[in-house]
């Protein structure tokens, strides 16, 4: 037997679990503003999931699938973004998309039942896609735009696209690395490994020892990051995007981290979940990590973390009345299920919008 | 005699046949330590063990493909698509190979597999979580598409399912998992696969309808009949291949016909039974066949859910405009 | 001007739009340096490059998935499926994803997207080449489906739908690829897409049909002539959202409809013309409404594939039989 | 960074091109016998295939997949089937399916269009798959079929399924080695790299460096084997199927040849392919080469290498022979299309076979 090639999949971590350095910190970590900025998004997130966990909890929200424990994740990835870049979200994919410019009114309005919610009005995300409900459909739209942007020859472009690590299982996961390898496109895919895909664990998923390792399959670069540590993932998924955008194709990050949260509010975790692991994964949390860190680093201090999360629930709080505002005061008329079907609704439909119309309110 | 839920009839049904029948495999998402995502599975894995009991990974073709594969060497899995909507990545597997299997080999190989799932609206649940596209697996010759109006059905349904010795899409609709309780034995009798059932006998029109429907369907018939309308209420029950000598009896007797379906209205299963009257009842037939179904748009989320699906009005309304043809 | 056979025409088509306009792309299996299993895309690598025209790995889902990210880029990408049997892993893409993105993002993203497929069956190809499963796609809100008869409408409505901003499925009746040759003006100018074609008159009984199956409905209907059957007969050509009301009008003239589809018969768009014409035709009807369809099975492998097309003589037979009625 | 994991690809080749050993052969290289067999199995298909062109061309025959100058891939591989064991193969596995006991006249029947082509006489085959045209898709039949060896706790069994390495682009070849990996399945799956997918090349197909590589994405073993040694391929095969029936799981083998034909009859490879690339391929051509191991082995003297070569002619024509017998004497009647659809005919079709039988003859 003679060796054709070899492969390695390498970790990176920055922040040990007490919030100390691991490792050589790469410039940003000095940064106190950018740091300070992705404390406060990830907090804003957490308290965004809380509140609308809760509007569920009284009828005013439907399903709605939180990132507590993960908010590291897809803050870090998507603070990398520039405003041409493009972001092709999946479900869980909240912290990517406020990163992007979606509005929290517009994420609720979206889980509380209104289309609109997907009608990001912020210039930064007006070609995102929509949130991806069908798991790992995302990918192959993500390797779309990418190969446009590639076709087109455009530079200082790049696609950025999550899923779940459950969702590597997806045939459709598999074929759009594929492609990004061998049409070198520029794209960076993140792995929420967040170990679990609703009930069934990580170990069930796959035998592979890391998901990181699936990029060999397709030729690309594997790497897995501590997904607890912000400054791992904001690191990787920079220089990834960099890589893509100088023609350098695609990546794939493996962010390890845990779903400290039910997998949505039609979820009980308890059913399936051990306790003893939660406990476990909850000493890795990334908030009080990076508050840590930001407080050695003398960024900031208590007081103003305590002003941070004043703030953060505040703005929330002002985010949840638009939402309020617009289904209450502003609804969809019933029309509007015919409204965005084709670009002009074809004469054979038209009487059902009428009929709809017709028979009006609830 | 347990009083048990559409979806506790379910359970039922699959905890009597494992226990009869030890071929009997169920694999899916969630199914096994969670029970599935709606409880279907419930208890199922502590009693037969993680064997027969398959949490699998999260991919559709697959839980499709591994039922083909097991179902040759003679096992009878009952795989589990999470809702209806994530079947799509499964058609590849469940049209272009479940269907064929026993046609291509010439009967050599055959498959007693089914493919349970969650289907329909109303229950407000996000994007892709309501679909309602039977009529997909009702233009697949080689298979069964069967949906259950009630527990006892759900049961009696379910049992014969997993004994066909052919593929059957057994559809249940999530809508009314919980709404009704029928007090049911657990005796193992199977319902046939080859016959509707008229649930309730009248004059003047005929409604059609499987499903969730049934209840709105059967709601609309009492209203009717306190205006002096007299509907028979037919449940489709196995909805391909259906039995539509029991509908054009009833059509012929009635002279009117309503389908009730939640799905697009075009291309849908209404649409073919109405094609079937048309063809075959021309001569009894004194007012159009109506159909009341979901609009030709994609089901909205929850705000505007209620809008889209068949409402008793819409039903009773569609068998006024029925009765005061001339 | 140019005598083109049915697939010179999808080139040509292809040719002039890519010529005109440079966001359309065109993408699939073996469709640059081979120019496509049937010569569709045949030198149009060769003439606008491999960023245009581009080879991709053999995966379907992911034809649909890239077409559909590029779309959103303000792409038209042209998407070839090497035969309709093999669109089923796409479906995924085609019906829960392609079909809903302008509705679901209220109109801020939209998709001029084209897949092409050879459809249908008579050339005694392998099995899972023969498919006939339009009805999936029309059952399917936020889809056109289109379907050429003949070279010049195959240049025509090709034209159409790849300047449609929305998801256009263009279905290739491969058997008549090559049967018949018209004179092509490339002009530039489509077809519309919301009209079908009355392309004969008659008085008796109304034929629709579409693709393939024009062929033998037209010869079928020459032979009626001779008996002094005056057949109408249309080209419903845009398969969904179809243009019923031209056929309402023919049946209100003749009275009779016969419908002809190669596809399965249960759940087929000639189920749901049928239904539409049971709904909204009753009185002018004075025949039961016919349909002569693929049969109630998988189309056979060559040997038996002639049983199971309609032919001539069955739908000659079907009308004899409406005319006969009474 | 640190180094996670790390992972090879080797490769195994036995006889150089010129049909000398390149390194230690496995015992059974030595067994004449066994040898002689599979050289006579290599040929007995050439010239099976030979024929079926030539039928075709003719109109004796529908479009027909010959498997010219991978004759080893097949004929090695499934030498190491046991009459336990099953084979799911794909469209063009007329070597594998010979090897467990499909007759050649089956096959014809087949590719000639006629359903009784699958329905295998031979108890060999009785539990085998019929021949996957959807690409990719009897990778998870294989699984399945696996999975119910598994669960059964069944020993001395495992599966044999084989994919162009076109068709590992399609995501339910990832599917199916995932479950494979996680579920530890009997399986065996063979890569028939030929360089092609009708016209695309392997280099258009993926940026993965090898198609063994694919198996890390599993976590499971991934070999490349030279696919024009027979020895190659059966020593790995056997090795790897063996492992699976003693619960060792999954592998996957790529064995690398050439596609030295039309991808079908239906095909002209002159429009796309390299004059000089089929003439460098030829050279490795797997039949020329055992011939010249099996003369050096004294196995065989060159008469009765010619001897081989009119034994294999007419079993191929007594086959055909056959072939030509069932489709013009015992043809299926039109009904056979119903005949098969369900266990029972429903009731609902039975005036539809009544009309196809009534319309009778062409
Ligand atoms: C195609 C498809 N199948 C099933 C589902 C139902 N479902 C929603 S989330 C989920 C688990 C996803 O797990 P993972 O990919 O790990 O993402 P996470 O939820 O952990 O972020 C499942 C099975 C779906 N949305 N789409
Ligand atoms: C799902 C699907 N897509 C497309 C095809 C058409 N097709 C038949 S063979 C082939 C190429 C296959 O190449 P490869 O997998 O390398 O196998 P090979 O033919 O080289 O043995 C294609 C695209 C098919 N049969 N199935
Ligand atoms: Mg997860
Ligand atoms: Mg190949």
């Amino acid at each position: 037997m003679q060796k054709l090639a070899s492969f390695e999949v390498n970790y990176l971590q920055y922040l040990d679990e007490g919030g100390k350095p691991a490792n050589d910190l790469p410039d940003f970590a000095d940064d106190h503003e950018v740091m300070v900025g992705l404390y406060r998004s990830m907090q804003l997130l957490r308290h965004l999931d809380a509140r609308a966990v809760a509007l569920q909890r009284v009828g005013r929200m439907r399903t709605y699938p939180a990132s507590e424990g993960q908010e590291a994740v897809g803050v870090g990835a998507s603070s990398c973004l520039s405003d041409r870049d493009v972001l092709v979200p999946y479900y869980r994919g909240t912290a990517m998309m406020l990163g992007h410019g979606v509005q929290p009114h517009e994420i609720l309005l979206y889980w509380g039942g209104d289309e609109r919610g997907s009608d990001y009005q912020n210039p930064l995300a007006k070609e995102d896609f929509p949130i991806a409900v069908p798991i790992a459909t995302q990918m192959l739209h993500a390797a779309g735009v990418a190969s446009a942007i590639k076709l087109r020859g455009q530079k200082d472009r790049a696609v950025l696209t999550e899923i779940g690590e459950g969702g590597t299982s997806e045939g459709e996961f598999y074929e759009a690395l594929n492609v990004a390898g061998v049409w070198n496109l520029p794209m960076v895919c993140v792995i929420n490994n967040n170990q679990w895909a609703i009930s069934v664990p990580s170990e069930m998923q796959t035998a592979a020892q890391t998901y990181a390792q699936k990029a060999v399959a397709a030729g690309i670069e594997g790497l897995q990051v501590d997904g607890n540590d912000v400054i791992a993932v904001k690191d990787a998924v920079g220089k990834a995007l960099d890589k893509a955008r100088n023609g350098g194709g695609a990546t794939l990050i493996e962010a390890v981290t845990y779903r400290l949260c039910d997998h949505t509010t039609a979820d009980d975790a308890s059913r399936y979940e051990d306790a003893k692991a939660r406990a476990e994964a909850e000493k890795k949390e990334p908030l009080g990590r990076l508050a840590k860190y930001l407080l050695n680093l003398g960024a900031v201090n208590e007081k103003q973390l305590d002003e941070f999360a004043v703030a953060a629930k505040a703005e929330v709080e002002k985010e949840v009345k638009i939402y309020f505002d617009i289904l209450e005061n502003k609804p969809q008329p019933p029309s509007a299920m015919f409204d965005y079907l084709y670009a002009e609704l074809p004469e054979r439909f038209r009487a059902q919008r009428d009929e709809v119309m017709r028979r009006g309110g609830e | 005699m347990p009083t048990l839920t559409l979806i506790e009839a379910v359970t039922l049904a699959l905890d009597h046949e494992m226990g009869r029948d030890k071929e009997v495999v169920i694999l899916g998402e969630d199914v096994g330590r969670n029970g599935g995502v709606f409880r279907a599975t419930d208890g199922l894995q502590d009693k037969y063990g993680d064997q027969r009991v398959l949490d699998t990974p999260l991919a559709e073709a697959m839980i499709a493909g591994l039922s083909i594969g097991m179902a040759t060497q003679g096992m009878k899995p009952v795989a589990e698509i999470q809702f209806m909507g994530f079947v799509f990545p499964a058609l590849n597997q469940i049209l272009g190979a479940a269907a064929r299997m026993r046609n291509r080999t010439r009967g050599r190989l055959h498959l007693p597999m089914v493919v349970r799932m969650p289907y329909g609206g109303g229950i407000h649940a996000p994007e892709h979580h309501s679909e309602s596209t039977e009529a997909i697996f009702a233009h697949t010759p080689g298979l069964r598409v069967v949906v259950p109006s009630n527990p006892s059905r759900a049961y009696g349904l379910l049992l014969a399912a997993i004994r066909d010795p052919d593929p059957v899409i057994f559809l249940e609709p999530k809508r009314i998992y919980r709404i009704v309780k029928h007090e049911i034995e657990d005796d193992g009798e199977a319902y046939p696969l080859d016959t509707c059932f008229v649930d309730r006998q009248g004059d003047d029109v005929t409604f059609v309808a499987w499903g969730a429907m049934m209840h709105e369907t059967l709601l609309a018939a009492e209203m009717l009949a306190k205006e002096g309308v007299s509907a028979e209420v037919i449940d489709l029950a196995t909805v391909a291949p259906y039995d539509v000598e029991t509908i054009i009896e009833s059509v012929e007797k009635t002279g009117r016909c309503v389908i009730v379906a939640e799905a697009v209205r075009t291309g849908g299963v209404a649409s073919d039974i109405a094609a079937e009257l048309a063809e075959r009842c021309l001569l009894s037939l004194i007012a159009p066949v109506g159909r009341v179904t979901g609009y030709d748009t994609i089901m909205p989320y929850a705000k505007l859910e209620g809008r889209y699906l068949p409402s008793v009005d819409r039903i009773a309304d569609e068998a006024r405009k029925v009765m005061a043809f001339s």
